[in-house]
């Protein structure tokens, strides 16, 4: 019977992890670099794709609209989080990150089918995604 | 009675012994009739339903026993009663 | 002539009509009563209420749904294979209620017949 | 030679009808966050579907009894109503998961609006459900599904390292994370079995009116169509293995799958992959479609199937009618149909057991098998997969939990 104590604030830090608790802590925050990284990295890839003419123009607005969505997202569950103590600058960077990802794939996706544009965005997310 | 509620029902001796329960009816099968011909009693219960006895299964398994309806003294809601020579083995 | 075990080989299997259609499962068997020597299976239940008795679920199901017991006598059958195969089709019976309340609305639909 | 030619079209349309939308999803993302470590269970999961689909068909043929009378016959009333409203639920978010695919390949083919393309998709479905011949749909959507072949070339072409994707057909679990390792096994298993290939695959038998002697050539067709069906499914895992896993992306929509043919191919592998996605998807929506009809149908003892006219089969008719309209209303809503899906498959690995044991009851019962009872072989896969999925299917929800739904 000693450890039902134990089991219930495991139980409890396991419901608090699904509800999508306020305070980002040192994991969920790498977590949302992650998924930053994974919307840059895979938008790049389109972007090239689009630079040499290799993809359709509703694949390359679609997607990348839809890459957008995702860096957004991320954006706006760091913004609106506090971090925990020690980790403001962190969470500054990542929500600095998520922005600057979800802008270039904005750009891709209003103009879909400009090569010259696609290059830039490549460029930018190359770097964002190091 | 209806066979929903003959399955199921305790099976008891004369004496009091309890047996089990009904798991299931065996009956002779011809052109015209289909005439009862015992009940099988025994205590695994989900695994009988499940057919695991079933006369002509792989898995057949001796978990029941067939009690011809000749010993049945008395079969009501209350359950059914049989003489107490009936008792298998 | 074959044995068989009724809550195994009856219950619960398909009814088929002198036409080839299903109509229905063995929700229940009347035996009739136990006094008899041997017991008979008199007839075949068929249809929602038969299924009062079939466990705490069954008592449940059967009183969300409405409809009323059809009583198939067992001169009326045919044979028992894995479905049972009846002597009469299914509106002689009156298994065809079911059915025949819901083709009203299915019939208007073009390519329907 | 007409034969052998029918063969390789059977063979062909149970390639192209093998994967869907839970195939897609699972296998990208292992390859994904995995690399190749996970192949090893899609081998598992394409045995079980393959000992399962044989046996139905064999129950099918032999004795007449399709999945859902051998579940009403086998568990009784009460627990069989329990498994149908389980594999109802199950279909339905199945449906809606593959209504939503349809809908979000057509729009990264042609880029109209996410909820005009839901409602085309739906009219669509309905209208083949309505209007086709049955051989006609399992062939039109086999063949059409047959350019998901281009993930194989994908894959070939993205030049994994072969010795690695070997080493992944050997169980082997070095990760830091093991509950996202186990979620995935959960779903790669689940995804390969999805209940519905069972049920359509039983009634499908029925109503294309096999004869046990047709039994060996039609088993056959199946169990090679789902190796090869297999394949594809692995190659969709080396993929990701290959071009994702590196730069450390995870999928999150089905345009990423999409992406994985276009980086290596170019503009004709994005709309073989597009296309083969849509017919993929389309086919399992439409099976899944006639699989809940199926099982109302087989529990209750109504007339059925596509052969009957509709007024000959009137409530088997409605139900087909229900599911798909409930399915459609389901993504409508704007739920994400990747999350469906990731819930519809391992939902659908805890009701498996309920779908399994009933089926190798009947084939192990002489008095309806005859000499087409299972033998020693069949038994020992039958068993063996039946302890298997059991194991899986406990772990699954507890999982899900742990590794909150894949994320880590």
């Amino acid at each position: 019977m000693r450890r039902l104590p134990g089991l219930c604030v495991a139980l409890l830090l396991v419901i608090a992890g699904c509800g999508g608790s306020s305070t980002l802590t040192g994991d969920a925050l790498q977590k949302q670099d992650e998924a930053v990284h994974s919307a840059a990295a895979e938008g790049e890839l389109l972007a090239s794709d689009v630079a040499r003419d290799r993809t359709t123009e509703p694949f390359a607005r679609v997607h990348s609209g839809d890459l957008a969505d995702q860096a957004k997202a991320v954006a706006k569950r760091v913004r609106d989080a506090d971090a925990a103590p020690g980790l403001e600058r962190e969470r500054r960077q990542v929500l600095t990150r998520a922005t600057r990802v979800a802008q270039a794939l904005e750009e891709l996706h209003a103009a879909p089918d400009d090569r010259e544009v696609a290059e830039r965005v490549q460029a930018e997310l190359r770097r964002l995604a190091a | 009675m209806k066979l929903s509620e003959l399955i199921g029902l305790d099976v008891s001796t004369e004496s009091g012994e309890r047996l089990g329960h009904v798991h299931d009816v065996r009956a002779e099968l011809t052109s015209r009739s289909v005439d009862v011909k015992g009940i099988l009693v025994g205590r695994i219960g989900l695994l009988e339903r499940l057919g695991l006895g079933a006369p002509h299964s792989t898995f057949r398994r001796h978990g029941q026993d067939l009690l011809p309806w000749s010993a049945v003294v008395r079969a009501d809601r209350r359950g059914v009663v049989v003489r107490d020579d009936a008792k298998p083995r | 002539m074959t044995e068989i075990d009724l809550g195994l080989s009856l219950l619960d299997h398909q009814l088929i009509d002198s036409e080839d259609l299903r109509c229905g499962k063995v929700d229940d068997l009347d035996l009739g009563s136990l006094r008899e020597d041997p017991p008979t299976v008199q007839a075949i239940l068929a249809g929602t209420p038969a299924w009062r008795n079939r466990g705490r679920i069954g008592r449940l199901a059967a009183s969300l749904g409405g409809g009323r017991i059809v009583r198939i006598p067992w001169e009326d059958v045919e044979s028992v294979e894995s479905a049972v195969h009846l002597k009469k089709a299914a509106h002689e019976l009156g298994l065809a209620r079911g059915e025949d309340r819901v083709r009203r609305f299915v019939a208007w639909i073009p390519g329907a017949k | 030679m007409k034969r052998i030619f029918d063969i390789a079209l059977g063979i062909l349309a149970a390639i192209g009808g093998f994967v869907d939308i839970g195939d897609i999803v699972f296998n990208v993302a292992a390859g994904a966050m995995f690399e190749y470590q996970l192949l090893w269970v899609v081998v598992i999961g394409v045995g079980a579907i393959i000992t399962y689909s044989e046996m139905c068909g064999r129950v099918a043929v032999v004795s007449q009894h399709a999945v859902f009378d051998a579940v009403r016959e086998r568990l009784g009333f009460g627990v069989g109503l329990v498994a149908l409203v389980g594999a109802q639920l199950i279909n339905l978010l199945t449906l809606a998961a593959e209504i939503g695919g349809i809908a979000v390949a057509l729009q990264l083919l042609a880029g109209l609006p996410y909820r005009v393309l839901l409602f085309l998709a739906f009219i669509a479905v309905a209208v083949v459900v309505w209007a086709l011949p049955f051989g006609w749909i399992e062939r039109v959507f086999g063949y059409c599904g047959l350019a998901m072949l281009v993930f194989a070339v994908a894959a070939i072409k993205l030049h994994p390292d072969w010795s690695q994707v070997a080493s992944g057909f050997i169980p082997s679990a070095n990760t830091s994370d093991p509950a996202v390792y186990g979620y995935f096994v959960v779903g790669l298993i689940g995804a390969a079995t999805v209940p519905y290939e069972v049920y359509f695959y039983s009634s499908g038998a029925i109503e294309e009116g096999w004869k046990p002697k047709d039994l060996s050539v039609n088993q056959s067709n199946a169990i090679i169509g789902y190796t090869l069906g297999g394949l594809l499914s692995c190659s969709l895992m080396i993929m990701a293995g290959a071009l994702f896993f590196p730069r450390e992306i995870t999928p999150e929509t089905l345009g990423t799958a999409a992406l994985g043919a276009q980086v290596p191919l170019g503009e004709i592998g994005l709309l073989l992959a597009l296309v083969g996605i849509l017919f993929a998807v389309g086919g399992a929506a439409i099976d899944t479609v006639f699989s809940g009809a199926y099982n109302m149908a087989q529990f209750f003892g109504w007339e059925w199937g596509k052969h009957r006219k509709p007024v000959e089969a009137p409530r088997y008719t409605i139900a087909w009618m229900v599911m798909l309209v409930l399915g459609f209303l389901i993504v409508f809503t704007g739920v994400d149909p990747i999350k469906v899906t990731e819930f519809s498959v391992i939902f659908s690995v805890v009701a498996l057991p309920l779908t399994y044991l009933p089926i190798l009851l009947v084939a192990n019962d002489r008095t309806y098998m005859r000499r087409y009872v299972n033998g020693r072989l069949a038994n020992l896969f039958g068993i063996g997969y039946l302890v298997v999925i059991l194991l899986v299917a406990v772990a699954a929800i507890p999982l899900m939990f742990l590794s909150n739904m894949g994320q880590g």
